[in-house]
């Protein structure tokens, strides 16, 4: 698999595209999403596997995206993603809240190629009430009375991520963050950035084949070093504790949003491009 | 050497929680996780780990190292499983029935105020035989008779699977019981009254005669916190290690799962 | 974790147990299988996961076994297992036939700790005809007619497999076959051998992470080695195909069956214990 | 340098695999997986593969290297995603309706001979677009009108969920076609005759005029199989290696997938 760059990467999504991506702290793609704002998509629907961040937040905040599954946005001890929140008071996003096992679930489902899968839990929770295209059924292998949830399916366009590298042929290695790899499976197609192109097949060596991820799953690939930003990316480097509170702090009103984009998104499409 | 600055009330939070996790009337507290936002348990597992507790011991707020190897799904896995024993919940707004609220205030999903999210609470509440809920403010926003939404519900009906309840709510002025159907007044924090708790508390709970202080953490286990805990939570938690201990997290401190 | 001996690992299973073991490809347990036919266990009911072969077989030939459920017993070119053929013959053994991916379904049901799980296909297959307890039902989320097979969680009272390496700790690392992690997340129990145990935490090690399964899973650890055989083991050691072979033709009888069991089983026990 | 040997049966079934994979009618093969005990279709992969076509194969019968890492469980999950193009299947028993039997003959679950087991069979013969039957022996007692007992259905009713059918079965006599409800005389291999055929087949199967002879393996097919495929299919079917090419596994050989 040749590698393409970060951009042309970017312009294989497609406006209105289901896309999931995982959480700050699991292989966050954050120079992919900054291209994704630079491309101006629109019409976006967010997966958060099974919560999200800043990436979600940005692509929020800048009009990317209209719809959002996830069992939060959260930037951590920053709180909720600021333009996340705007966008619920201003009504300009719609919200499938879940909670994490069932986003987990839903994928698992997509995975195996069955439509549903039941979990327990989640009876009571007001988060059943809002998603009528859930069920509940009465357990048909028990003698009492015993409802359970199942929930649909969830079959991503795109599942996007950062991984710490790729080999030629196309296997990208994850580590332990298996649900990528459910992510990844359950997607019909899969966007990746890695630091670094490594020589040989991971697959062969059955020390790291266990954290590959097979290239069977993944469309395209592009280079990006520190390509997790602001996040951090397994035991490579750390999250930018720093830079993610001073987003927190810029992103609470629209203009300080305006000069982040200006100042760290739009401001790399020149740098790159020089 | 002593220490002489004072007790913190997130000390306080964190010695009952460990109170709590120690109480011998029960289930057993083989296997604790910890959530995502969670540094008070966080702190009183830690604690207990280094008074060399026999527990093992789950942090999901670990960007490397940590207990799993599955993935994100692992904890809900091992839970499903029964093999987590205690879990830790909080919320933008809790209520006189333990029902939670992470989503939000106002019209659903939270127009007045965002919550980040419910997370794995609607799950991780049913699955887990202890619930231990804490929430550092205590004040009448947040102790709501009625919650705005409900992220994980505290009680279910009875044909309903569900493997426990919150064991008690720890919170900045006291901590509550919790029998299953209501909240019971068991001790309040120095510099704390019946009155004070009373008047920032808008749900109901039952007051029994002689309600205890909440018994301060010892000057052993001070020593941990401020010590070798920290130094286990500067990684996860800075701010928290800031605001509570003053610590900075110098150079970036990923320490593994113990 | 402290390592016990083989004999003692052994010890732990009790008579009517459910054993989940895997293939003679994937890490099966054959010094530990040697074991439990000394001990003179009866009653058990074997999971192949999802199928199974030299292990399973000698089981039932020794009178271990009174059930399995499987989707083969093969001995690979071999072909089918001679005992338990001639089980099936003599009407000796109960047969659950399933097939792999139900197999992998009802283990998955129960890592996720619900009661069953749906699976596609398998309908107008004689094995769900005989299969009163699984459920075809009319999937909720179809708008048209759509049966879908729910297959029950298979909670096995212990899984047995041979690894390659366990740390202090009890983590064991089985590298890319993850079949087994969820067969021990399954179970209530793992018993497990390994070649050797090394020194560390092997979860703290990003790159051998992903293919460990976690300590908490794991109940007791002896070390084998060779413990595989006459299975191999990963790239740590070939099948020996000669004896599989050789037992493939000694086990076509109950008197070339017992010779075996007298040469390579029994005949273990006053070695190990001299 | 020509090889004078005789083309061996299971080479021409080999060959009759390969031109069934490229058949340029059928949906497309991008991604091809084998089972276990296939050596007839893992060696028509391996010569596709040798002769440079662009697909993705995943042979299942390999102890170390592979194209897997999730596990046993990844063929299923792919071929339910509807990322196997096509997959090969035998059976102890095959009829006209395309039922394959992998259980057993006489009572259920074999009583008279038993089989190895049904495998994946019942799931991957409706995942896969494409389905190639294949059995060596064609007699009889293997194409029976009727299996004993239905590891996985030929046809199924129309509301129930299946991607595809058997494409063709491919013996050591011929080569049938499926047309999705019945089997088409294709070819018939060298040395065999229409009747040699009928009368060695008990499943009712249709004889179009002018069934045309099966296109033998090329010279350059035939180099390639006893070379190259041979030496990389020594370490997982070295008894099928020794049989058809008398080639001996002198050391262990696991070669990697490729």
């Amino acid at each position: 698999m040749t590698t393409i760059s970060l951009e042309a990467l970017a312009a294989r999504v497609t406006d209105g595209a289901l896309i999931a991506l995982p959480p700050d702290d699991s292989l966050s793609p954050g120079a992919l999403v900054h291209a994704l704002v630079r491309r101006g998509l629109r019409g976006l629907r967010l997966v958060g596997v099974p919560t999200s961040g800043y990436a979600s937040d940005l692509l929020i905040g800048a009009g990317c995206a209209v719809a959002i599954e996830t069992a939060a946005v959260s930037l951590g001890e920053a709180g909720t993603g600021p333009r996340f929140a705007a966008a619920v008071a201003a009504g300009t996003i719609r919200v499938l809240d879940a909670t994490c096992p069932v986003i987990h679930t839903a994928l698992q489902a997509a995975e195996k190629g069955v439509p549903f899968m039941p979990l327990r839990g989640v009876l009571g929770s007001d988060v059943l009430g809002h998603r009528p295209e859930w069920h509940v059924i009465a357990n048909p292998f028990a003698a009492d009375d015993d409802p359970i949830l199942l929930v649909p399916a969830i079959t991503p366009d795109f599942a996007i991520f950062h991984a710490s590298c790729a080999d030629e042929e196309g296997n990208v290695w994850v580590g332990r963050r298996r649900e990528l790899a459910t992510m990844a499976h359950a997607a019909k197609h899969s966007l990746v950035t890695v630091e670094r192109i490594v020589k040989g097949r991971m697959l062969d060596d059955e020390k790291l084949a266990p954290g590959v991820i097979s290239g069977v799953y993944v469309d395209a690939i592009a280079v990006a070093e520190h390509g997790a930003w602001p996040a951090g990316l397994l035991d490579e480097y750390d999250a930018d504790r720093a830079h993610i509170s001073a987003y927190a702090k810029a992103a609470r009103t629209e203009a300080g949003f305006s000069d982040y984009l200006a100042q760290h998104v739009h401001g790399q499409k020149a740098k790159s491009a020089a | 050497m002593s220490d002489e600055r004072p007790i913190a009330i997130q000390e306080f939070l964190i010695a009952s929680v460990v109170r709590l996790i120690l109480d011998p009337n029960a289930p057993p507290a083989r296997h604790i996780a910890v959530g995502m936002a969670s540094p008070i348990p966080a702190a009183a597992c830690w604690l207990l780990k280094k008074q060399g507790y026999d527990l093992r011991l789950s942090l999901l707020q670990r960007q490397t190292g940590g207990p799993f190897s599955e993935g994100g799904r692992e904890l809900f896995d091992l839970a499903g499983q029964g093999r987590i024993d205690i879990f830790f919940l909080s919320g933008g707004q809790i209520d006189s029935e333990a029902n939670i609220n992470m989503v939000g205030t106002g019209e659903w999903p939270g127009d007045k105020v965002r919550f980040p999210g419910s997370f794995g609470s609607a799950f991780m509440y049913m699955a887990t035989p202890r619930t231990i809920l804490f929430r550092e403010e205590h004040s009448a926003r947040v102790l709501v008779e009625k919650v705005d939404h409900i992220s994980a519900p505290g009680i279910s009906q009875p044909e309903v699977w569900r493997r426990g309840q919150a064991q008690a709510l720890v919170t900045g002025r006291c901590v509550f019981r919790f029998d299953g159907t209501r909240f019971i007044l068991a001790s309040i924090h120095p510099g704390e009254t019946l009155e004070s708790v009373d008047s920032n508390t808008a749900m109901s709970y039952l007051t029994p005669p002689n309600v205890p202080q909440t018994e301060p953490p010892s000057a052993e286990e001070l020593a941990l916190l401020r010590g070798p805990v920290c130094d286990e939570m500067l990684g996860t938690y800075p701010d928290f290690c800031r605001r509570v201990w003053g610590r900075e997290a110098t150079t970036p401190q990923e320490t593994m799962f113990a």
